[in-house]
């Protein structure tokens, strides 16, 4: 039995997507409570392993002409339909509720957010050159977006991330999949003076580090 | 008059509107006619307020900023000279630029995730149907209740008694054969065990030697039987096959009590298997119709 | 787009098994609704050749290596797993992600901390008798005890507590929930001496005197 085809069945079963790091789960309990000989072979296999047949499978489904594909979504691997056969599940499982489309303010603070995470209200205000009070509540309503901790910089502002909720809406795989994000979040912002206190600071501008520097999308440690 | 009304309502800000008027002069936002920008920009205005509508500060700041750059724009270049020795990023001029340029991205791309987002309206992600499974799955297996800890709390203290009482009576607590009906009796309730815990519970010495001895006595017996999954992995005790059942009598035995098939030892897990895959069959379970609509 | 992907697709997406006749009545509604151009071609399509579509979607699963076939049970198609998947099917349901069962020494030492909480790595070893480092990594990667501070007694070594994810993992709503175990709470431990004095006094070892009287419960070997 071959390691492709049980990830393609338990997918294939699944009602939910699935990590690599839950698959793997899966085959080690199957292999240690299962009183079949069957899965022993895979106990023990390497989440890379579980990775590199998964992005096999998809590729497989890429090629082929079904009309669905295996996608990775927030690091989850799930199968979707082909947009061209939607009008038929459509039919199928009825018009889901899908929440309104977002509006064009709230498009664009999304992207600032999404490529120079974790950033200040103040930020994106300096960006858009607009006041986003509003559409940043929708956003965060909508859980699209997330306080990050605060900007150690004068003020200690609250600064903003994307959710895990923002990948799956927008069928992303995960923040190094955005497009031409190496463009966007390189631009350099204007940060605020950072906070000059009497004690020497551990991080002085830990959000300017980050962003800049490594281009990583992750919040600074609190 | 009309045209500025429609377009006002449609500015995110004044970014977004001097985005527009850049684009309206066909060039591109580094060689753009400032001067002219601002005009435009301070004819908009001067629109909005004959409308009546109200002006939004970030447009009058805008306004502002862009009538100081005109101003050092019609300067004579001698005096402009001195000006412009500033650096860049201190010049308005090019502080609006940039600031354009940058707008101007996430705009950009704020079109993308429009278009993502109108994509993922086709996209249905798959969810399997339940999986009905004819013999209850492992799901209690799984499942840590608070009585494993408590019972986890009695082997505790029943491990604690034995070792408060050992240093008197460990010498002829065990006998083997008292250790082997204990043994023979826990797993019949048991049907599997590992062979550590055989001596978790010990309290001396002494038990443990006793303990070994017997099981080795009921390996012989063949009552236990013994295996290994792996080199170096825990080994497994069971109960082995009574000679004089059938191997599918007593698992159709266990189906009757609902229990899942254990395993009991090597010899059976053929039988087993085959049990299994008579009823590892899923059924979708049954759902209301879908609506068509 | 052919006939044959759309029948693959609807029944792989739907929630229950579907008869020819209703694969019929999806592809018509879907033909009359959508705004699309798609599936008008599909608006009369005969049951007869559904069915043998659906006969020939069959055998192509049938002639394929994969963990899954196509079949018709009273007169109702579906998916179902081939036999010998069923194990890892099983494990999806049943315990889908969650993590491997603790074992009986993991057990042992969490109810021992959480009875006995804060409580350091020395009485618990006192209390099951044998050394619990593993143990407690395990219990401390898992995120259901923590470290809580020091001891003020000789050597201040490390306490324990149970988490928020204790509770969470055995559904408590508080540590007062635990049913009663007085028992074990009252188990007495030999502590070291305080730290009252300045004087580093030569610790009597009175937790080493217990464990190595126990500390002998190694199994023989064979």
């Amino acid at each position: 039995m071959e390691l492709k085809n049980i990830l393609e069945t338990v997918l294939f079963f699944s009602q939910k997507p699935l990590t690599p790091k839950e698959i793997q789960g899966i085959l080690e309990s199957t292999a240690s409570s299962s009183e079949e000989e069957g899965g022993k072979e895979f106990r023990k296999i390497k989440v890379d392993v579980i990775q590199g047949n998964l992005d096999s499978l998809r590729e497989d489904f890429e090629n082929g002409a079904k009309g669905y594909r295996l996608v990775c979504v927030a690091g989850a691997w799930q199968f979707v339909n082909r947009p061209e056969y939607a009008p038929w599940l459509r039919t199928l499982v009825g018009e889901a509720s899908r929440p309104p489309r977002l509006s064009q303010p709230g498009l664009e603070t999304l992207a600032i957010v999404a490529y120079r995470q974790p950033v200040t209200r103040a930020e994106i205000e300096q960006i858009r050159g607009v006041s986003v009070d509003g559409v940043m509540q929708t956003l965060l309503e909508r859980g699209l977006i997330e306080n990050a901790g605060r900007a150690e910089v004068v003020g200690r502002p609250m600064t903003y991330a994307t959710t895990q909720q923002f990948l799956q809406y927008f069928g992303l795989s995960n923040l190094a999949d955005l497009p031409a994000a190496d463009e966007l979040r390189r631009i350099p912002v204007t940060h605020p003076e950072a906070l000059v206190t009497a004690e020497p600071s551990p991080a002085p501008s830990a959000v300017e580090a980050v962003i800049s520097e490594t281009g990583e999308l992750k919040p600074p440690k609190a | 008059m009309g045209e500025y009304k429609v377009q006002f309502e449609v500015f995110e800000g004044p970014l977004d509107l001097l985005l527009y008027l850049v684009k309206k002069q066909e060039v591109d936002i580094y060689d753009v006619n400032l001067t002219k920008l601002a005009t435009d920009f301070l004819d908009c205005i001067e629109a909005m307020s004959q409308l009546d509508l109200e002006v939004a500060g970030d447009f009058l700041v805008m306004a502002s900023t862009l009538v100081y750059i005109k101003s050092r724009e019609l300067l004579p270049s001698d005096q402009q000279v001195a000006v412009e020795a500033e650096p860049d990023d201190e010049d308005p001029k090019w502080e609006l630029i940039r600031q354009l340029v940058e707008y101007k991205k996430f705009k950009d791309a704020a079109a993308t995730f429009q278009s993502l987002e109108v994509a993922q309206e086709g996209v249905f992600p798959h969810s399997a149907a339940k999986i009905k499974f004819d013999q209850e799955p492992a799901a209690a297996r799984a499942t840590v209740s608070v009585f494993d800890l408590v019972s986890a709390v009695a082997a505790i203290l029943k491990r604690v008694q034995a070792r408060d009482q050992s240093s008197d009576i460990f010498a002829d607590r065990w006998s083997v054969s008292e250790k082997i009906e204990l043994l023979r009796q826990e797993i019949t309730v048991r049907r599997t065990m590992r062979f550590s815990e055989l001596f978790a519970e010990a309290a001396s010495r002494v038990e443990i030697v006793v303990t070994f001895l017997a099981t080795l006595e009921l390996i012989r017996l063949k009552v236990l039987a013994c295996a290994q999954s792996e080199a170096f992995g825990e080994i497994e005790l069971s109960l082995a096959p009574d000679p004089s059942l059938e191997a599918g009598a007593s698992l159709a035995a266990a189906h009757a009590a609902g229990e899942s098939p254990s395993v009991t030892g090597l010899q059976e897990t053929s039988a087993a298997g085959d049990s299994a895959q008579a009823s590892g069959v899923p059924d979708h379970e049954e759902n209301p119709a879908p609506r068509l609509s």
